[in-house]
């Protein structure tokens, strides 16, 4: 079944244990950070990545290459590189999937990526629910810098690189690069609006590169292919690489699959997922987390990757795909989802603090049997607002509220007239 | 310069300016919370939304998040950004309380008013409102969590702007909490600003709470007279009482903030003991009468024992109109004096401060904030002049650096170098410094290894704008003197070098000009000793308190035939004189005062003055009849007093004034309204006082190897006479302990935590010792405390031989 | 009090990095094994060992889901009431819990052997619904799988 | 110039109207209607033999009155004071052991007072309110001056129900944080509850 797509980052998962380093180097891993340490040039490592069109993995989707090259050359040292395993987007696992998986593939990727920019001290900022994952790295990067792989004079070049694993105290906005630098130095995580960009200022001061997991896994296999290897992968024309896709609620084979980017979401849902549970319909799906908006029947056979999701006034996101069936109620959904949005605003701005909270007791109404029809455009107006928030955080967070009002408005208006939820009775 | 156009008008800025502040040139106010002039912007209230239509930002943006550019066309009117406002301020009072009525800050509250402007009237949320449990936060600050809108201004003002670590903002989300970890006493002195950036009611005055309305006090500018700073503030009465203190911006002394000492150390122009009533001998007189007995007493001794018989003797805390009234009196009249300083060494290092202070090494608090290197010489800011302490800590937020060199253990709300360096080895550090500085290999004077002159040297070389701090307090004028060649030697190695004292009094700089060679207290009881002086003028200058030595004071006040005391505060001696003139504080008189950078600066009246309602209603409703007079409203101005004394009698004072304005000193031109808030002429003092003045005190060298330099010094609360008086700070002070470092105690034999019993010369002073271990060894601080019998020493730094220190048992 | 051994460790660790204030979370969630939860006395001390002062580790403390800033019992069931885990029926888990504890949430049953808190998705959609009992996961579980697991904690104290 | 003729909505006498005939109608109606009055029951009672009931919102003597719990409902928030435009009413307000805002003392000058009732409308918690009672007529000005003693009466006045306390959020010996209307419990910071 996934034996059918090419297999990139989980091409020799084990079912219940990672992949040991002496088995990665088997398979050829550290073969890229040999080759770059040995023979390439560190411009040229930039140059693969720009060209290989590798968008962000996190949520973003923010070239990778592009984030690269913002180091400037003449920037002071120490430099950091660090690592967003933070992976809190509700509907997201596939970075813990991968690292029970391939730590060194992480590893080597985090020291192409340290190494194009010169960074020598390395940092993976863990959420506080992947302590088993922390364990792992911490011990895999013990294993691996008894192999000369990290730390000092890496494979015998001049190169010195130090991997750290920091914990996180668990808050989904640590996910927020700026506010997770803010926590890796201690402060409160508040999310910070550049100038200064991080690559400029970052971690105490210093240029800082972040990345999440799944991105610098691609590192490896990018600089070790080329780019057009790994553009090659996608469906799509303006797509590159593979995807972790985490598929999750009404399907028959929830988990985290690796497919190639413009796959199609019914393709995802049919022959990966084996299908909608208990034969159940495809009522809708978010296609990347909690803070993507709502996909509908009409887009069932979407292809997914960063672009046609734009297109259809969505995003990826991080690729986990929640499906809801035709029993699901969508009021109660988004209401669900705006309670987490509420509880974890850090805040920072007005609107985003006070708006969650208001925007849930409105739900919460419609979903109870007191909403009135005036609460439809006053959330209307409310989600518009909060894209005037602070961060992105904001504009996440009302991307199922908004699309909930588009594509649902017959069901919030059931609600309404029938006060009450028509699928509770 | 940027040129954009904000509301259809175009305006040209420095660049760097933020889009809000340039509206607000044009006179836009783009409502704010999170922003605030001294704190910058932070993006987080979101009501400073705008829309930019047109140029290099487009959409619906945050005034305050958006640097100024060139061609930007900006609208505050635009219904999306109206629109936007209206629904922060709806998001910003879901929760807030209804109490408005019960708010101290009702009536001068930004939220209401941005409320009332943006238009939200109507609640549509139905959801709970949020409360929180308040903290009590000392005396001072009062806080009712309930109101805060989350601007994040008060845990930046008080972690990011003054350094202090414990207050700040905790939970997360919605439930986010400004307060201590846990309830108890704000540890900055500069708490009360707090309630001044607050834009809300959550920090509200605690002292003044429930006392009225901003709409009803009268509110005029005045100044802080319980340091040298000078620092500006908006002074409140209502009822015949000052209630109020707040800070008054002035960018280019205080900036925005004042100290707690200065917010709330207003009491005495009130408090119910305030000698309000004209008294001969300890019985209340008509105030003529009692000016006329007074004016026979100075004629009658001038008849017998010639003009030099009467001495006046006037404080560096009186207004320069008082000051130049008793100078012109003095100088008419033969009268020996004026006196404004007790010992000789403190008027001789006033007035060597002054005479090195040059115009162009003078520089501002405000100006001080931009230095890149600090050198703090004998002065100890936070204790001495606290709003310094404030104006350093911004030079090390910009990355500049602070070193203190001063036996005490100065501490400061960021990180410095202190070099506990004793009392005798400061001139000697000083010189080498200079040569270094000079470019000459200084022979480093006996000093622990840490304190590597020639690296400070090549440091100060190095800095692009160093300044050189120098206190007057602990100092010999020698040291004086030297700080102030330090300060011209950086500047023949750089463009910008500048040198900044403080001075002992709100006034002392105009009380420096007073005579070329300065007269002081001390003098003047030694001409009471040998019968040359008979009869006495103290102006607003309460000896009791304030001098040295109590014992050899009522002595010489005993040889006195005649004791003649202005004054505003209650002391013994008001009673012992035999003419007591009650005086006005400055909230009932006004004045100019010069501050310890020579700026000259005024204070309006206030108020008329009289005893407040509070005290002729007892509390209860006023006097339903009015009487003919304000009770109470005898007090005159002190130069009008003075006036009354010297001149020619039922003349208008008026243009005596006038004329002794004009005479007092050719560098203090009032006769211009712009000459008020702006620096005096420094190059009109004149600058050779150093090396013609008295030779310095006897060097300490000769002290035994076994004594001490005991320093009495002042500390931010409680020993400042004025502000010891309000009842708010007393809760504040600390009590009076003397500092050693922790191996001068056992090397003394002396216990921590015991009291150590001082005896010299037949006087004692007993205080509990504690160890510090950022003093120098062989020093000893004790606090000029109000609840300490500390004057009895005739000087503020002596020495003390080991044989005359007992440790007490008890 | 704070073992001699846990201290020293923490200060060597805490000497090892250029900032102090970048290992608060460690030493926070260090102290917080210790004590079972983050306590004043730990504040303190956490304040006294990293050089800051309390205060500035409360804003920290306050913040995240994992510390814990009051106490807890032996066990901390956080049980995951995202989007997912709601839809496979959380709500039910909840009831279930709190019913079969005797507790709300973020109770502690009166033994001090159980707290129940929520939590955000805790990256285990695909084992909904999913709760974590001492940072450890569970899932999918039904109500039974999970009156086993109560069991099982419970015949370990007894 | 005609468009500023000043339009009236008189219409010009007819002819007939204009004649004596019509003179002597009008006349003859007035005497008639004269006529009929003089022999009815006048109207107009003699006061103070008479004291009519005057309308509950009319605007005389002003009074502070109290929470239905019986206590004093001012608050002394200064907006009688502030808005009254004679400036007749002045007080001090203080704070009760309980946290409670209070007038120390009130006092309004009737002598001053233009009965306007601009401070009832304007007082947030209903204390200030202005009663029928008209017969407030002193010969010596200063028994005029009222005292909080003689303002404040028993009872609620015409607002029987509200109770700013209940509302207001501050703490008082009756209500916590958080036990006020449409409060919810005080936040709890340091909760182990995300």
């Amino acid at each position: 079944m996934t034996a059918t797509y090419p297999q990139v980052l989980l091409k020799n998962r084990k079912p219940d244990r990672i992949t040991t380093l002496s088995e990665y180097r088997e398979a050829g891993g550290y073969e890229a950070l040999r080759r770059v340490l040995t023979e390439m040039d560190r411009q040229e490592v930039k140059t693969r990545l720009a060209d290989a069109l590798l968008l962000g993995r996190g949520g973003a989707g923010f070239p990778a290459g592009i984030k690269v090259s913002t180091v400037a050359e003449d920037a002071p040292f120490p430099r950091y590189l660090v690592c967003n395993a933070d992976e809190m987007e509700p509907g997201t696992f596939k970075d813990r999937v991968f690292l029970h998986a391939e730590p060194h593939m992480l590893i080597e990727g985090m020291a192409l990526a340290a190494y194009s920019i010169r960074a020598s001290h390395g940092i993976i900022f863990i959420r506080p629910e992947y302590e088993s994952a922390a364990k792992i790295l911490e011990r895999e990067i013990g294993i691996a810098r008894g192999e000369g792989l990290l730390g000092e004079r890496i494979l015998g070049s001049d190169y010195d690189f130090e991997i750290v694993v920091h914990r996180s105290g668990g808050r989904y906005i640590c996910g927020e690069v700026t506010a997770q630098l803010n926590a890796l130095q201690g402060r409160r995580p508040n999310p910070k609006q550049p100038p200064p960009y991080a690559t400029d200022k970052g971690l105490w001061g210093l240029p800082t590169l972040a990345n999440n997991v799944e991105t610098l896994a691609c590192i490896p296999h990018i600089v070790k292919n080329g780019a057009q290897w790994f553009k090659d992968l996608a469906l799509t024309p303006e797509a590159a690489g593979t995807k972790l896709f985490c598929v999750s609620g009404k399907v028959n084979r929830p988990g985290c699959y690796e497919l190639p980017l413009g796959i199609k979401l019914s393709e995802i849902i049919e022959t990966c997922c084996g299908g909608m549970k208990d034969g159940a319909t495809f009522k809708a799906c978010l296609p990347g987390g909690a803070s993507t908006g709502y996909l509908t029947a009409d887009h069932y056979h979407i292809e997914m990757d960063f672009d046609s999701l734009k297109k259809a006034r969505n995003r990826l996101g991080t690729g986990a795909v929640m499906v809801f069936d035709h029993h699901c109620c969508m009021v109660a959904a988004t209401l669900n989802l705006t309670e987490f949005f509420a509880r974890e605003s850090c805040g920072w701005c007005t609107p985003c603090r006070e708006g969650f909270p208001y925007l849930r007791d409105l739900l919460w109404r419609i979903e109870n049997g007191q909403g009135e029809a005036g609460f439809i455009p006053m959330i209307k107006t409310m989600c518009r607002h909060l894209w005037k928030s602070y961060c992105a955080f904001a504009p996440g967070g009302v991307a199922s509220i908004e699309s909930l009002l588009m594509n649902f408005e017959d069901e919030v208006m059931a609600h309404i007239e029938g006060k009450g939820c028509p699928f509770k009775k | 310069m940027p040129t954009l156009k904000i509301d259809n008008r175009e305006i040209n800025v420095p660049a760097g300016t933020k889009v809000i502040e340039a509206a607000e040139r044009l006179g836009i106010m783009i409502p704010r919370f999170c922003f605030h002039p001294a704190l910058g912007s932070v993006g987080a209230c979101r009501v400073c939304a705008v829309a930019f239509t047109e140029g290099p930002v487009k959409g619906i943006q945050m005034s305050c998040m958006i640097d100024a550019q060139d061609g930007m066309v900006v609208s505050t009117t635009d219904a999306e950004a109206v629109d936007f406002r209206r629904h922060v301020i709806e998001f910003l009072m879901l929760n807030h309380p209804h109490d408005c009525p019960v708010c101290d800050e009702g009536g001068h509250c930004l939220l209401q008013d941005l409320t009332v402007a943006g238009g939200h009237g109507l609640r549509r949320y139905r959801g709970l409102k949020r409360t929180h449990i308040n903290q009590d936060l000392g005396p001072l600050v009062q806080h009712e969590m309930n109101r805060c809108i989350q601007c994040y201004r008060c845990s930046r003002y008080y972690q990011e702007f003054t350094g202090y670590r414990d207050l700040g903002v905790m939970g997360i989300g919605s439930r986010v909490y400004f307060g201590r970890s846990a309830p108890g006493m704000l540890e900055s002195p500069f708490a009360g600003n707090l309630i001044d950036i607050c834009p809300t009611g959550v920090y509200t005055d605690k002292p003044s709470r429930y006392i009225g309305r901003r709409w009803d006090y009268q509110r005029q500018p005045s100044l802080c007279i319980h340091c040298s700073l000078g620092c500006n503030l908006t002074a409140s009465a209502r009822y015949r009482q000052v209630v109020r203190h707040e800070a008054r911006p002035n960018l280019e002394v205080n900036g925005h903030f004042i100290c707690d000492r200065g917010r709330y150390g207003y009491a005495y122009a009130s408090i119910a003991d305030r000698p309000r009533q004209a008294m001969a001998a300890g019985t209340p007189g008509p105030i003529v009468d009692i000016l006329a007995g007074a004016r026979e007493a100075i004629q009658q001794t001038v008849e017998k024992h010639g003009p030099g018989s009467v001495a006046v003797v006037v404080s560096p805390r009186s207004s320069l109109e008082t000051l130049a009234v008793v100078k012109e009196a003095c100088g008419q009249h033969g009268w020996t004096g004026p006196a404004a300083a007790h010992t000789n060494r403190q008027a001789l290092n006033r007035n060597t401060a002054v005479s090195c202070l040059r115009p162009e090494l003078a520089v501002s608090l405000a100006a001080d904030t931009e230095a890149h290197d600090v050198l703090v010489i004998g002065a100890d800011p936070l204790n001495e002049a606290p709003m310094l302490a404030l104006s350093l800590r911004q030079v090390q937020r910009r990355g500049g650096h602070v070193i203190v060199i001063d036996p005490r253990g100065v501490q400061l709300p960021f990180d410095f170098d202190h070099w506990a360096v004793h009392p005798s080895a400061m001139g000697a550090i000083l010189q080498a410094l200079i040569q270094e500085i000079g470019g000459h290999r200084a022979t480093a004077p006996d000093t622990p290894a840490t304190f590597d002159i020639t690296k400070l040297a090549r440091r100060l070389n190095a800095s692009p704008r160093p300044v050189v701090v120098c206190g007057t307090d602990i100092l010999t004028p020698h040291e004086i003197a030297l700080a102030g060649d330090l300060a011209r030697a950086l500047r023949r190695t750089h463009k910008v070098a500048g040198l900044f004292y403080t001075l002992a009094g709100a006034n002392a700089f105009a009380a420096a000009l007073l005579h070329d060679q300065p007269v002081s207290t001390e003098a003047v009881l030694d001409r009471i000793e040998d019968g040359g002086v008979r009869l006495l003028v103290a102006v607003e200058q309460d000896l009791w308190r304030e001098f040295p030595d109590r014992k050899r004071l009522q002595a010489a006040l005993k040889r006195l035939d005649h004791l003649v005391v202005l004054d505003y505060v209650d002391s013994p001696l008001n009673r012992e004189a035999g003419h007591f003139i009650p005086t006005q504080p400055l909230y009932e008189s006004g004045g100019h005062w010069i501050n310890q950078e020579g700026r000259l600066q005024a204070a309006s009246p206030v108020m008329a003055g009289g005893e407040p309602i509070e005290i002729t209603g007892g509390s209860d409703h006023p006097p339903r009849v009015f009487d003919r007079r304000i009770p109470g409203d005898e007090p005159l101005a002190a130069w009008r007093a003075v006036a009354a004394l010297a001149g020619e009698d039922e003349a208008d004072p008026a243009p005596q004034l006038k004329t002794a304005l004009a005479d007092f000193h050719p560098a203090v031109n009032l006769s211009t309204p712009e000459a008020t808030g702006q620096r005096i002429d420094l190059e009109a003092i004149a600058h050779d006082l150093v090396e013609s003045g008295p030779a310095p005190e006897p060097a300490e060298d000769d002290a035994p190897a076994d004594a001490v330099v005991l320093l009495l010094v002042d500390w931010t609360f409680g020993t400042e006479p004025l502000s010891a008086m309000a009842p708010a700070l007393t809760r504040m002070e600390a009590a009076p302990v003397a500092r050693l470092h922790p191996d001068e105690i056992a090397r003394l034999g002396l216990a921590e935590g015991r009291p150590v019993t001082v005896s010299l010369n037949g006087n004692r002073l007993t205080v509990p010792v504690q160890a510090d271990p950022r003093m120098a060894a062989g020093v000893m601080a004790v606090p000029r405390h109000h609840l300490l019998e500390w004057q009895v020493f005739g000087e503020t730094r002596v020495i003390v031989k080991r044989s005359q220190l007992k440790a007490e048992s008890e | 009090m704070l073992p001699e051994k846990l201290k020293s460790e923490l200060t060597a660790q805490i000497a090892r990095v250029d900032h102090p204030r970048e290992m608060a979370i460690d030493v926070i969630n260090a102290l917080q094994d210790h004590y079972g939860y983050f306590s004043d006395e730990a504040l303190a001390q956490a304040a006294d060992l990293l050089g800051m002062s309390p205060l500035e580790l409360d804003e920290l403390a306050t913040f995240y889901t994992f510390i814990y800033r009051e106490p807890v019992g032996k066990h901390v069931i956080h049980v995951c009431d995202s989007l997912i885990c709601w839809m496979e029926g959380d709500e039910n888990l909840v009831a279930h819990l709190c019913d079969r504890l005797g507790i709300q949430m973020g109770g502690t049953t009166a033994d001090g052997l159980f707290t129940l808190l929520p939590v955000c998705c805790i990256g285990y959609c695909d084992r909904a619904p999913a709760i974590l009992v001492d940072r450890q996961v569970h899932g999918p579980l039904t109500i039974d799988a999970l009156d086993r697991l109560i069991d099982t904690l419970r015949e370990n104290h007894s | 110039m005609s468009e500023n003729k000043i339009k009236t909505d008189e219409k010009p006498l007819k002819p007939a109207e204009s004649s004596g005939w019509s003179a002597l109608k009008a006349l003859v109606e007035g005497f008639a209607t004269t006529a009929k009055h003089l022999a009815r029951k006048p109207v107009t009672e003699s006061y103070p033999e008479f004291k009519r009931q005057l309308p509950e919102r009319s605007r005389a003597r002003i009074v502070l009155t109290r929470d239905p719990d019986g206590r004093e409902r001012c608050v002394a928030c200064y907006l009688c004071s502030a808005v009254c435009p004679v400036s007749c009413i002045s007080m001090q307000s203080a704070e009760q052991p309980d946290g409670r805002r209070y007038a120390r003392w009130f006092r309004i000058n009737f002598g001053r007072c233009i009965y306007c009732g601009l401070c009832e409308e304007a007082c947030p918690t209903s204390a200030i309110q202005l009663t029928p009672d008209f017969e407030n007529i002193q010969r010596d000005i200063l028994t005029l001056v009222f005292e909080k003693k003689d303002l404040l009466v028993d009872g609620c006045g015409k607002d029987p129900s509200y109770n700013f306390y209940e509302h207001a959020g501050v703490t008082t010996d009756e209500r916590g944080k958080g036990e006020h209307a449409n409060e919810a419990p005080p936040v709890n910071v340091k909760s182990n509850l995300p």
